[in-house]
């Protein structure tokens, strides 16, 4: 079958008005069905005819999906609240703005304001030889094309890689993972929460998948408890160029810091692995500690041991070790005369 | 839905990468299928043999209390073989029936495993054991004749009784040895393209073609082990062979035993 | 085929922009059964209980249009094809330049990258519906005029709707904030600093006129 | 920005000031319309199946259960191709067919992603569908995507015929006899020993057998007597055209003509490439391209692909667009060659060259043979006036896309193969890089590559110290270079680099029309594609006449509306060319004036004057208005109203002409004005960057580009041109490369985000410009072409200030990105692989 790009294969399109009629249609179509957020993921898929589901769900009239509300002290946003509606939201800015500028951080204006934050945590791997359409583990296959003597993969693992080397690419993952969110599922058997961090799987678990979300499951809900409100936050996203680009590696972290001693900190970073990554290593080893640079210096080491390169991303070990030492113990920043 | 996965390759050809894994169901049902045939051949069908004549007792005399049937070595071989085996098989199937765990490190170590045992097992069959002691001769070939022909009610010539090991042991060592190879040749192979201490990861030692072959030749004999085991247990708890089994545990069978079932002829009994 | 039959939308320069629409639209519905999925009616788009009706009402700069969309039909496909509102451009068809950026219900969207069906009962905005009847043009196109902003220009109706975008929520931005505002555009005559003077000047326009 | 005229130039009242360009309006309204926006009844639609394979042999192709298709029209092969015909030069030359170049569709694939059939049906669905069905059997060849490793020993070859190209020498001309025509190249195998690649140390490029070589002085001695000497690698990117609109055509047939709706740089020079590629007459094939979405180069004479739906139009009889999609594009879009370069180089204490020795090894992809590498060492000879030099060069063949000439071609490669050397021998000799560059400045009628005909070549004119000088102060130099380097974990740096290319050719027609209504009613055959010549130049016509420009209409972007013979709007050609012929054309149409007045009103031609849209009495007193002489030029007829027209034009201006005739006063003529020099431009730039150490990322604070290109014609269109052409440079350094995986031959950077065209928050926080503004001396206005000039400054100053910031040897090829920095910030050393290609 000669491969032919950039028409999308035709579909049953199904726009449910609510989340039980999403979910009937989730369990009625199962593993036929494809869900459809913001799209920005999908229609890639779709349209390299790679991905041919028979049905899509697009969850775009379901408006008990979007918006923010107050939750006691912390925030419940919608599954498909926009990336810019996040980042606008006073209260979002105000006690959680991590979230805000890691979202801001993400890809493009336009592509904020149709992209969903259900959609940025459980988007798809990036891997060129995987969204390619080359046929590689993650694709259900039986090889990574990534990690080979002759790959090119500067954006690919340094950590956690099991056969596949692919990465998260999610901008407001690590924040979440920060803020001590939690996940809300639903599938037509009910409700489950899980915490942010165990919502995305890596290869070792499962090398097909990105998140726990299995055929059924619908992600309605993000809840970011008062825990950190107002907390000490640093988010950096670092990429080739400013707009549209994949992270190369990012960092988050709420820190609570008393008497100049770190006592309470969450450290995630992304696109270092298959998962974004909270380095509780790091964490437990600077708790407690006075916030300054050689703590900085001590958790950066700590975060990129057991760092294993690829050809082409060493790069990303130091990238990472400074990232962690300044979400840690802030950047020194220039004084030009 | 076919035996053999194809995928194509990012040059746009079809190629096989594996088997189709619904071939697993099809050995643990094809192999439980030969087991509940076999319990009710023996059982119902099959005309009992009538008791073969005793040897004379100056033969019987000369044989000892317990007849030694396998060595430490051997029997260590058989439960290391075993347990990698169950391992490797575990590893392999479990995230295939929706148990999702870290498995390839386990399994290629278990597969390392396996593998020096079989090479431990090749020298020391060769240079330490009887070699054609496990491999069928002429007069089994004879024997299983007659006894079929018997067991079916027609008549023929009483077998004559076993060397160390029974005919049925002996083919299903043939078997196993065919599949054992290949999963362990085409598993070593594999090596190569998981991330090991060993050298450095390279899928590209063989062409897109010859990977898939080698895949579907490791899933066939992965499957072929599923039924194969299943067997082997099978035998082994059954009652007229549960002595042997014991063999495999203690080392050796009781004279009864040998005298019933083995030739002295054919298998000089050793202390 | 019979050459004089040959009709073409190949219209001389000169045409006021309402004829030049109307043209486009009668070529655009000449081509629209044209375009997208004829054959596909019948192969691959039996409706489903409870899938969505292929023949949809759009409004589409203020007016309202009836159109046959197909389930996997991007907007860019619609107003390009059916609609003949050519003046949105495709640049890569991957959400990844811009040039097809409309506005839908005041918000910049990458047309390429939104399923038609998804903006029913949305006002949906394009470059040729900013201009006012008469033909005055918006002050944001009249910045591009006042500074020779753009070259090659494929890129700028999509630029100027992301601007008139943006300047609904931020009407008085510095030209740092403007180029955040619009930075999901790509020029690949790269005539950045250009464009910016020329979006610059019209949202000064703008604030002038409101 | 202020309207820039020249102190240099006379005070004029049109050229030199900021006006609205004549197809703003209808850009703005969405009403210009591109090839894709046009419609016709009953279009059919056609779509590309391209190559899996980097390199293979189509053995069948199997296409019954996709024409059984309802909705398949019809399927395009190679077979139904004509087969490549020779070119024709303006001079009447022949240039024999190149077999092997690409035809647009092939059985014979020598890279992924090349056409190998087209499929036209009802819509674009069912011709993805048809695509699907159609089964291919390939032999799949041996295939090299890295132009060091197909020159080692054993290795595969690009192509069946070899991996190297050969252009046999032209013979001499005879006494008075034009040049004769370039003997076809050809292509060989061509392999380096082991030896010759274990010479080269880590990083250095090997240099075995050279295919092309020229040098002038002794540059042995040169670098034997030299101060310093350094010896440097550089590895520039292959970079996709990109441009914004893809080359989608649509075509259908009228009474025996093609009409082709295309995506061109140049109308005119459009036509006869059709001709040619179609076998056909040029008069029966019409161009109609109003407004172009980019083209770099990449779009010259629009692109062989164009013929697809035109030929599919005649199978079916219905009008045919082919859409072309973005990833197809960067397939058949073209793209810059790299170059492998390496550069022995020496100083003299006070940082003057003493000599260059310069390898390069261009990658031309499957098809053309590149002139980069030749071009790369011309430029280079001008832009730093060594004394001596050799140059060597191979063209070597890879199965990735086809290249073409993009924005300052070889002209680049070569400035950015130099400029590192000459800014690292500023810190070695402790001299001021503006400094080092001025002292090697050309100035004057400055000499240019090798000896031709047992003598050098010259330019016209050289202004690039004076750039220099006023970039100098502007970017207050020395105030930024007497700044810290170093604070927190930031590092700044500046960095000045100057550039150069041709800036012109001559030899065009002009063509317009007084008519009775008094209006100048100019024909512009030049391309529409952002440059905005195709206005610009004939602000000219409108200054020379004085008529004021809100009474000059121009027809362009549509052949069927006879347009005069036009450059190809390529090679910052136009600007000199076009000004030129408009400038002719209205001296015909002056000498014409003249002569209609002096019959009328009495005395002779030369007692008469043109200006104020009347034609007087130099003495004062009698006059006519233009709108009079127009009248009376229809009655007259003959040489006036274009019934006679002069010997010597273009047989399309002919064409043209003879269909215009007999409207009013036809003015037409062609450059046959004397040059003495090649016609060259400069650009310097300045920039200053800010290197985040922890992470190295860096951000470009300021640039400032300051040109020489002559007279300025249009203010803002022209520091459009310099700063947008500075970004192409700047995108060089910053990001845009090509990825391949090697083991397969297939490209896995195909979208934006992996090719990385700069971003508006990717250009400098602030960017200037300025002009010299003296007049070139060898041609009327003074006015030269800026399009190619600015590339090169604006990669090199960006690199220079990067190098200033980080010291040297922290990169070794272009782009420079984070992972770049940050990996050889880490290890003290270059850790980017130097050599390996598409990384």
């Amino acid at each position: 079958m000669a491969i032919v790009r950039d028409i999308m294969p035709a579909f049953e399109l199904f726009q449910p008005a609510t989340v039980d009629d999403a979910l009937r249609l989730l369990a009625q179509h199962g593993a036929d069905a494809w869900v459809l957020a913001g799209g920005l993921d999908s229609f890639d898929w779709l349209k390299d005819r790679i991905k041919r589901p028979k049905v899509v769900i697009d969850l775009s009239q379901v408006a008990e999906l979007r918006g923010v509300r107050e939750v006691g002290g912390g925030l419940e946003i919608g599954a498909m609240t926009t990336l810019t509606e996040v980042v606008r939201h006073p209260v979002v800015k105000a006690k959680f703005s991590i979230l805000s500028t890691g979202a801001e951080s993400a890809a493009s204006p336009q592509i904020r304001n149709q992209g969903t934050l259900g959609g940025n945590v459980s988007q798809d791997a990036r891997c060129w030889y995987y969204r390619g359409g080359w046929k590689c583990y993650r694709a259900g296959g039986n090889i990574c094309f990534a990690d080979t003597p002759t790959a090119i993969n500067r954006e690919h693992a340094i950590l956690g890689a099991d056969r596949c080397v692919a990465v998260n690419p999610s901008d407001s993952a690590p924040a979440l993972i920060a803020l001590e969110a939690q996940m809300v599922i639903r599938n037509t058997q009910g409700e489950r929460v899980v915490n942010a961090e165990d919502y995305f799987i890596g290869p070792a678990i499962d090398i097909m998948r990105m998140t726990v979300l299995k055929p059924g499951d619908l992600l309605t809900a993000i809840r970011i408890p008062a825990t950190w409100a107002g907390a000490q936050f640093y988010f950096e996203k670092v990429r080739d160029r400013a707009v549209w680009d994949f992270p190369l590696l990012n960092v988050a972290s709420a820190m609570v810091v008393t008497g100049g001693n770190i006592e309470r900190i969450r450290i995630a970073v992304n696109a270092a692995a298959a998962r974004p990554l909270r380095l509780t290593a790091v964490e437990d080893a600077v708790r407690g500690k006075p916030r300054n640079a050689s703590t900085g210096e001590m958790g950066g080491k700590l975060a990129v041991a057991g760092a294993e390169p690829l050809r082409y991303n060493g790069y990303k070990i130091p990238l990472m070790r400074n990232l962690v030492k300044r979400a840690i113990s802030g950047v020194e920043e220039a004084k030009w005369a | 839905m076919g035996l053999v996965e194809f995928a194509t390759s990012p040059w746009g050809q079809s190629v096989p990468i594996h088997i189709s894994f619904f071939l697993m169901w099809v050995a643990a049902i094809g192999g439980l299928a030969f087991l509940i045939v076999h319990a009710i051949w023996v059982q119902f069908i099959a005309r009992k043999e009538a008791p073969a004549e005793a040897v004379s007792p100056e033969v019987a005399a000369k044989v000892p209390e317990k007849v030694a049937r396998h060595s430490l070595a051997s029997r260590l071989f058989h439960w290391i073989m075993a347990a990698a085996m169950f391992a490797l098989l575990i590893t392999a199937f479990l995230p295939k029936l929706g148990y999702q765990f870290p498995w390839v490190t386990y399994h290629w170590i278990a597969g390392l495993v396996l593998t020096a045992s079989i090479v431990f097992h090749i020298f020391h069959a060769s240079f330490w054991l009887d070699f054609w002691a496990i491999w069928p001769d002429s007069i089994d070939l004879e024997d299983a004749k007659r006894r079929w022909l018997r067991a079916t009610g027609k008549t023929a010539a009483a077998p004559r009784k076993f060397a160390k090991y029974p005919m049925e042991n002996k083919m299903y060592h043939a078997v196993i040895v065919l599949a054992g190879l290949s999963v362990t040749v085409t598993g070593l192979f594999m090596m190569k393209r998981v991330r090991t201490p060993f050298f450095t990861r390279n899928p590209y030692v063989f062409g897109d073609m010859t990977w898939g072959l080698m895949y579907v030749l490791h899933g066939l004999a992965g499957v072929g082990l599923i039924a194969l085991i299943m067997a082997h247990i099978y035998f082994a708890l059954r009652p007229e062979k549960f002595a042997i089994t014991k063999s495999m545990v203690f080392g050796s069978i009781s004279r009864e035993h040998y005298l019933e079932h083995h030739d002295p002829e054919r298998w000089a009994a050793t202390k | 085929m019979p050459d004089n039959t040959m009709k073409t939308d190949d219209a001389p320069r000169g045409v006021s922009r309402r004829e030049m629409i109307k043209g486009v639209i009668a070529a655009g519905a000449v081509s629209s059964s044209a375009y997208l999925f004829r054959t596909a009616i019948v192969r691959a788009q039996q409706p489903a209980a409870g899938a969505v009706e292929r023949l949809v009402t759009l409004t589409v700069n203020g007016q309202q249009r009836r159109v046959d969309v197909m389930k996997q039909e991007t907007l860019a496909t619609t107003l390009r094809y059916k609609l003949g509102l050519t003046g949105t451009k495709l640049g890569c068809d991957r959400s990844e330049c811009g040039a097809c950026t409309v506005l839908i219900d005041d918000v910049p969207h990458y047309s390429c990258s939104v399923l038609t069906h998804s903006v029913r009962g949305k006002q949906v905005a394009t470059i040729e519906g900013l201009a006012a009847a008469d033909g005055k043009l918006h002050p944001v196109q009249q910045g591009v005029i006042d500074e020779q902003g753009f070259q090659c220009a494929f890129c700028m109706s999509g630029f100027i709707m992301a601007t008139v975008g943006f300047l609904k929520v931020n009407p008085n931005p510095t030209r740092a904030e403007l180029a955040h505002g619009i930075s999901g555009n790509l020029c690949r005559c790269q005539d950045y600093d250009k464009i910016l003077t020329a979006m610059m000047r019209g949202a000064e326009n703008l604030r002038k006129v409101s | 920005m202020p309207a820039k005229t020249s102190p240099g130039q006379p005070a004029y009242k049109l050229i030199g000031q900021n006006y609205a360009t004549p197809d703003l309006v209808a850009k703005v309204t969405g009403r210009a319309k591109y090839a894709e926006d046009y419609r016709a009844e009953g279009m059919l639609f056609a779509k590309l199946l391209l190559s899996p394979m980097p390199h293979a042999h189509v053995r069948n192709i199997d296409a019954s259960e996709a024409l059984a298709m309802p909705g398949v029209k019809a399927i395009l092969t190679v077979d139904d191709l004509p087969a490549p015909a020779d070119a024709m030069t303006d001079l009447g030359q022949v240039i024999p067919a190149n077999k092997l170049a690409e035809r647009g569709l092939t059985n014979d694939p020598v890279y992924q992603g090349e056409p190998i059939l087209a499929v036209c049906a009802v819509d674009e669905y069912t011709c993805a569908e048809a695509i699907e069905r159609i089964r291919i059997d390939y032999e799949r060849l041996p295939h090299a995507v890295d132009p060091l490793v197909t020159l080692r020993p054993g290795t595969a070859n690009a192509r069946v015929e070899g991996n190297v190209w050969v252009r046999p020498v032209a013979a001499a001309p005879g006494p008075g006899q034009p040049p004769p025509p370039p003997p076809a190249p050809a292509v060989q195998e061509l392999k380096w020993t082991d030896a010759d690649f274990a010479e080269a140390k880590d990083g250095q490029l090997p240099m075995g057998k050279a295919t092309d070589e020229w040098t002038y002085g002794d540059w042995q001695a040169g670098l034997k007597n030299a101060d310093l000497v350094l010896d440097e690698t550089f590895v520039t990117p292959n970079t996709s055209h990109q441009t914004l609109e893809t080359r989608t055509a649509m075509a259908y047939w009228q009474n025996g003509k093609v009409f082709v709706h295309c995506s061109t740089q140049s109308t005119s020079q459009t036509v006869p490439a059709l001709a040619r590629w179609l076998h056909m007459d040029a008069s029966d094939v019409v161009v109609i391209s109003e407004y172009t979405g980019g083209g770099f180069g990449s779009k010259i004479t629009s692109s062989i692909q164009a013929i697809i739906p035109a030929l599919l139009s005649k199978k079916t009889g219905a009008p045919v667009m082919m859409r072309v999609s973005r990833e197809e594009e960067h397939y058949i879009g073209k793209a810059r060659p790299s170059i492998h370069g390496r550069l022995k180089v020496g100083f003299t204490k006070d940082g003057r060259i003493t000599a260059v020795d310069m390898f390069v090894i261009c990658d031309s992809g499957p098809y053309d043979p590149q002139g980069d590498a030749n071009q790369a060492g011309r430029q280079l000879s001008l832009m730093y006036q060594p004394p001596a030099m050799r140059w060597r060069g191979l063209s070597v063949l890879t199965n990735t896309p086809p290249r073409v000439s993009q924005s300052q071609p070889g002209g680049f490669q070569g400035i950015v193969l130099m400029e590192p050397i000459l800014s690292k021998a500023s810190r070695k000799l402790g001299i001021d890089q503006v400094a080092i560059h001025r002292i090697n400045a050309p100035e004057g009628k400055a000499l240019i590559g090798p000896a031709v005909g047992g003598k050098r070549q010259y330019v016209t004119s050289a202004f690039i110290k004076e750039a220099l000088d006023k970039g100098h102060a502007a970017f207050r130099w020395d105030e930024r270079k007497a700044q810290p380097k170093r604070s927190g974990t930031k590092a700044r740096g500046i960095g000045v680099a100057t550039s150069c290319f041709v800036g012109g050719s001559v030899g065009f027609d002009g063509l317009f029309i007084i008519k009775p209504d008094g209006r100048l009613y100019i024909q512009s055959g030049i391309g529409n594609l952002g440059t905005e010549s195709v206005s610009d130049c004939h602000r000219v016509t409108a200054e020379v006449l004085g008529v004021p420009w809100d009474k000059c209409e121009i027809t362009w972007g549509h052949t069927g509306r006879n347009l005069p013979w036009t450059c190809p709007s390529g090679g910052s050609q136009t600007t000199h060319a076009m000004t030129r012929a408009a400038y002719v054309a209205a001296m015909d149409a002056k000498d014409k004036l003249q002569q209609i007045a002096a019959k009328d009103l009495g005395g002779k031609p030369e007692d008469y004057d043109v200006g104020g849209e009347r034609v007087f009495h130099k003495g004062g007193g009698a006059s006519m208005s233009l709108a009079q002489a127009a009248k009376r030029a229809v009655e007259l007829g003959g040489i006036y109203d274009g019934h006679e027209l002069p010997k010597g034009i273009n047989k399309f201006t002919v064409a043209s002409a003879n269909a215009l005739s007999g409207q009013g006063l036809l003015a037409v003529a062609r450059d046959t004005m004397p040059r003495d020099g090649l016609t060259h431009s400069y650009v310097a730039g300045f920039a200053e960057v800010e290197v985040d150490l922890e992470t190295g990322k860096y951000q470009i604070l300021d640039y400032l580009a300051v040109a020489d290109v002559g007279t300025v014609i249009h203010p803002r269109a022209l520091g459009g041109q310099i700063l947008g052409r500075s970004m192409l440079g700047i995108g060089h350094a910053i990001g845009q490369k090509w990825v391949y995986d090697q083991h397969y031959g297939l490209p896995l950077a195909k979208r934006f985000h992996h090719l990385k065209p700069p971003t508006i928050l990717d250009a400098p926080e602030k960017m200037a410009w300025d002009a010299v503004g003296i007049p070139d001396p060898e041609t009327p206005i003074g006015a030269r072409g800026i399009g190619e000039p600015p590339v090169g400054a604006g990669c090199m100053a960006i690199l220079n200030a990067l190098s200033d910031a980080l010291g040297d040897d922290v990169f070794r090829r272009a782009p420079v990105l984070a992972d770049t920095i940050l990996a050889s910030l880490e290890a003290g050393r270059p850790m980017e692989e130097g050599l390996t290609a598409h990384i």
